[in-house]
């Protein structure tokens, strides 16, 4: 193991936290999308290219577009 | 390889994204018709995969990757009779539930058929593969499917909390299966069942091992609606559309034990068998657990959808026993018992869905008496609580024989008395039901049975023109017909029970998947069931009669009956009813418990 | 059961479970000394045999291609299942606005989108030689399209992407994955047995049949956030009537 | 030490079920769930790391490089996709069940019991 994965490990466990510990919905979606950023970091590391990708386009655009909607419409917007 | 092997699966996906691809240019009867097409090939197709496998097994490697020196490159099928019959069963659950809902779903276009396909492709391949993480997509397919099947009446309250119940707890469900799938693979670099247990032919069962199983375990006992899994099962099917309920309670969920089986054997019935004792203890008591819990809750309910939900509880306590005696004449039997069983509830469901469209309700209170216009609906439902019973010799009774023989074999001669317990419950209260709203017997209120949401909302709006009666009654009739005729097949026990044979016989069994060693035809073993099983389904029998009739008329015992043991049970009840909170939070803490619970038990007695 | 309750519950069982899964994972190969069969083979064979450089994408359109088949139908059917949750009752009528954007919002939002076309497009088409494909792709191309409606409004974004239109895709690319496995069986083979000319390693044209697989998904995965996107969309162009 | 990504797929596993049992707003719960359900991209793939291994993708590598474990990270793909889908036909349960009740809090939402 490198210090390189230690602390993005170390990164993501306390990311994983904070997204849950998140209850006020707009900064949930930004703590999401932080989080989706995080995992595609470790999956490159990992030696993960495709799946570094999937969670790039998933995780950081396509569901919180998604739930930004949820989150106007939640709102009476 | 048997060029017939994955058409249940293709077929229906195919005619799926057909009917998506076109279904705003085609007329308005063309899903109906596709449909009611494509769900009736997979049964056929179905069926000659149980007749053309009766000797041996059919392995399907999808992409022709055979494996190499015993590594297996693809995913594969493995077709053995008891799983293309479950198959079968599903596909003849859908074709019926596609002709009751005929008209019934025009508001939405073909998203009713397309789902429903799609969940029929999901459901065979589920049984049919023998490929672990296959299994988990297949897992999530049905669940994706029923999310919105399930919620389908999005104008009312129950169907949502219904819904949004099951999908949690199914997905936190397959999360633990997919974290098995990940131990298994960590350890042995395999996904197919078979190689899975080669490879760890003659391992110890060590804390991985064990708690690997544990979590495949709860995972499928979520989809099966397992005690203390079962809390979304009861919320979903009682709000779902009838057609999707028939399909839901008839099958889906003995799928999930099903799969209990046929990861046991291949993959992880070695590892274990120096410990079975202690795996067979655990399983069987999670069954009797369950089987009891859900007739009782059964017996509380009012609302007909909801009542049979929790008779589905309590006969998945009962196959969870079955399959966890660990033994072929116990598999071959809970697989008897589930078909049969399967035809019954759906025919069930169908009757109580007759009656809604009549009447616009499903409440057996509000329906007291109101049922003599439907003497069909009415026939079914009497004809469907005997089955269920176990009414020698019919439906199920060959299932549950096989189960009363093989809890002997292991010396659980405990295990008779408690299932049957549980069958009174669930038939009584069927037949109870059918008794007050059919032949208007019984009080006109009972204030002990769980008041819920008018059912009859829930169910699309009136369907615009008349559907001619045998579009209703036809296919309910059908079912009840087959689900108790099933029994007659000639030779039936005793074919079940050598095809259960050849999933003990794990090195003919890896031989013949890994490296195509066709293993010579056995000759089916006779099954004489004994006096056992025929005294212990007329006592099923009776007690169900008795227990219907206590049902109706318990308020008119003596005072003094009423209030010793009634009081005693009040509190007990009113506790258990109120553990049923409909609350999705509390549902996954119970998923939480029982998955620590159940792989707690199998670290303490396994190792 | 209270909130308390519940919460006491949760956490004597998690703790369990976690003490259960860390005895577990204890039992794990070493961090980074895995030595598991099947990825090793796949490996040292996908290349020679596939002719496609990248050998996650031999593995999720080739060996275990039929995987994949559930993988585009779960997507499928969970874009079936949203459109069927969020219909829209009688009752129901749209509120038509149109968003005013200035004309060089609309220039840029244009301008991006297209660049994210372009790149979708490469993304799908080099999948199975660089890390890609149809599944990363098609989302970034149903993306493209989410920015019309972004930097446009919502009537110019339904005249690209009218509802039969996606549906016909979204049922086509689904089932043209199946086809292409239909295929290989009339040919005699296993269903989604490979049947293409693997070509040169390396190139667009090579790996067989697929790059046929790989354009399906991709179809299947852009109507399929396309008309997720649309659903969603919808909703906020949408108020409860009266009846 | 070299437990410690095994242990990292435990904590968010754990973490994602605290958030989603605990939830007062469905679209949390959702977010919550698919927290938890990213502790198995995390152990799937950090089951199929090598050391020193380089990608599964021999495009400008010599054939025989020492890689990573390719399997994984076509389950892992599969996995990222039913996350998505499930989350998405979730928030679509929360919409409705917020236009039809007013109420976004999963506790009050249940209409049935007993």
């Amino acid at each position: 193991m490198i210090p390189l994965q230690a602390a993005i490990m170390g990164l993501v466990a306390a990311g994983a936290l904070a997204v849950v510990l998140t209850r006020d919905l707009v900064r949930l979606t930004m703590a999401s999308s932080f989080y989706a950023l995080l995992l595609v970091v470790l999956f490159l590391v990992f030696q993960a290219p495709d799946v570094a990708l999937s969670e790039l386009v998933v995780g950081a655009v396509g569901f919180p577009l998604v739930i930004v909607v949820a989150i106007v419409l939640q709102r009476g917007g | 390889m048997d060029v017939l092997v994955p058409l249940p699966v293709v077929i229906p996906l195919l005619t799926a994204a057909g009917l998506t691809a076109t279904g705003h240019f085609l007329g308005r009867r063309a899903d109906d018709l596709a449909g009611i097409a494509a769900a009736a090939a997979t049964t056929v197709i179905s069926t000659l995969l149980v007749l053309r496998s009766l000797d041996h097994d059919l392995v399907y490697w999808f992409g022709g990757w055979t494996p190499r020196h015993g590594i297996a490159l693809g995913v594969a099928f493995d077709v053995d009779p008891l799983s293309a019959v479950l198959a079968a069963l599903a596909g003849a659950l859908v074709t019926a539930s596609f002709v009751f809902a005929w008209r019934y779903f025009d508001e939405v276009g073909t998203l009713f058929h397309v789902l429903m396909l799609v969940f029929l492709a999901a459901m065979t391949g589920f049984v049919l593969s023998g490929d672990i993480f296959n299994m988990f997509v297949f897992f999530e397919l049905m669940s994706v499917c029923v999310f919105g099947l399930v919620g389908y009446a999005i104008e009312h309250r129950a169907p949502l909390q219904g819904a949004i119940n099951f999908a949690v707890t199914n997905t936190v469900g397959a999360l633990l299966l997919l974290f098995g799938i990940a131990l298994v693979y960590g350890r042995t670099g395999a996904l197919n069942l078979v190689q899975i247990g080669s490879v760890l032919q003659g391992s110890r069962p060590d804390g991985l091992l064990v708690v690997a199983f544990g979590l495949l375990l709860a995972g499928f006992l979520v989809k099966a609606g397992a005690v203390p899994f079962h809390f979304w099962l009861s919320d979903a099917y009682a709000v779902a559309p009838i057609p999707v309920c028939v399909v839901l309670s008839g099958v889906m969920s003995d799928l999930g034990l099903h799969a209990v089986g046929r990861i046991y054997w291949p993959a992880f019935s070695g590892v274990f068998s120096a410990n079975a004792d202690g795996l067979r203890g655990v399983l069987v008591g999670a069954g009797v657990l369950t089987a009891l819990l859900g007739g009782t809750m059964a017996f509380f309910q009012r609302d007909l959808k909801r009542l049979l939900a929790f008779v589905t509880i309590g006969h998945v306590g009962i196959f969870l026993a079955g399959v966890g005696l660990l033994t072929a004449r116990g598999l071959a039997g809970t697989t008897l018992y589930v078909l049969a069983d399967g035809f019954l509830k759906g025919g069930l469901f169908l009757a109580v869905g007759i009656l809604v469209r009549r009447a616009q309700d499903g409440d057996e209170l509000r329906l007291r008496g109101r049922g003599r216009r439907a003497p069909m609906a009415g026939l079914a439902f009497l004809l469907g609580g005997l089955g269920l019973a176990g009414l020698p010799p019919f439906g199920t009774f060959v299932g549950s024989a096989l189960i009363i023989r093989s809890a002997g074999d292991v010396g659980y001669d405990w295990l008779p008395p408690l299932l049957t317990a549980a069958s009174i419950l669930t038939a009584g209260t069927v037949l109870r039901a059918g008794a007050r709203i059919f032949l208007g017997w019984g009080d006109a209120d009972d204030p002990s049975l769980s008041h819920e949401p008018r059912a009859a909302d829930e169910e699309p709006e009136k369907v615009p023109g008349r559907v001619s009666p045998p579009l209703l009654f036809g296919p309910a009739l059908a079912l009840i017909v087959v689900g108790l005729g099933l029994a007659f097949t000639p030779g039936l026990a005793g074919r079940a029970t050598q095809w259960a044979q050849r999933f003990e016989n794990r090195p003919a069994h890896a031989a013949e998947v890994l490296r195509g060693v066709v293993p010579p035809a056995a000759s089916a073993p006779a099954f004489h069931p004994g006096a056992a099983p025929y005294v212990y389904g007329a006592i099923s029998t009776v007690g169900a009669v008795a227990f219907a009739l206590f049902g109706l008329y318990r308020r008119r015992l003596p005072t003094l009956l009423q209030r010793g043991p009634g009081r005693l049970a009040a509190g007990p009840a009113a506790r258990l009813k109120a553990l049923h909170s409909g609350i999705v939070g509390d549902y996954v803490a119970w998923v939480t418990f029982g998955a620590t619970a159940l792989t707690g038990l199998l670290a303490l007695t396994l190792r | 059961m209270t909130r308390q309750t519940r919460i006491g519950l949760f956490a004597v069982s998690a703790a369990g479970l976690a003490a259960l899964l860390l005895w577990a994972v204890a039992g794990l190969p070493d961090f980074g000394h895995y030595r598991g069969p099947y990825g090793k083979v796949l490996n040292s064979v996908a290349v020679g045999e596939r002719h496609a450089t990248n050998v996650v994408a031999a593995v999720t359109f080739d060996y275990r291609g039929f995987d994949t088949l559930g993988e585009e139908f779960i997507l499928f059917a969970s874009v079936m299942g949203v459109a069927l949750l969020l219909r829209h009752e009688r009752g129901e009528r749209e509120r038509l606005t149109t968003r005013i954007h200035s004309d060089a919002v609309r220039l840029g939002g244009a301008g991006f989108a297209a660049g994210l076309l372009a790149l979708g497009l490469y993304v799908v088409a080099h999948g199975y030689l660089t890390p890609g494909g149809g599944f990363q792709g098609g989302v970034v191309l149903a993306s493209a399209f989410a920015l019309v409606y972004l930097a446009g409004d919502y009537r110019s974004y339904r005249a690209l992407a009218p509802i039969p239109a996606i549906d016909f895709a979204e049922g086509a690319g689904a089932g043209g994955y199946a086809v292409v496995g239909v295929v290989s069986l009339l040919l005699g083979s296993a269903f989604l047995h490979n049947f293409g000319p693997l070509g040169t390693t390396g190139t667009l044209a090579s790996a067989g049949s697929i790059p046929f697989l790989n354009i399906a998904s991709a179809l299947e995965v852009s109507a399929a956030f396309l008309l997720l996107f649309t659903e969603f969309l919808e909703e906020l162009a949408v108020t409860p009537g009266d009846g | 030490m070299s437990y410690l990504p095994y242990a990292l797929a435990v904590w968010i596993f754990a973490v994602g079920l605290y958030g989603v049992v605990t939830s007062r707003n469905l679209i949390h719960l959702v977010v919550s769930l698919t927290v938890a359900q990213s502790s198995t991209y995390v152990l799937l793939l950090s089951i199929g790391y090598v050391n020193r291994g380089t990608a599964p993708i021999f495009a400008d590598v010599p054939k025989g490089t020492r890689a990573v474990d390719p399997v994984v990270q076509a389950l892992t793909l599969t996995d990222v996709v039913v996350s998505v889908t499930v989350a998405s036909l979730l928030l679509a349960l929360a919409l409705q069940a917020q236009k039809r009740t007013g109420k976004t809090d999963p506790d009050e939402v249940a209409a049935m019991h007993g």
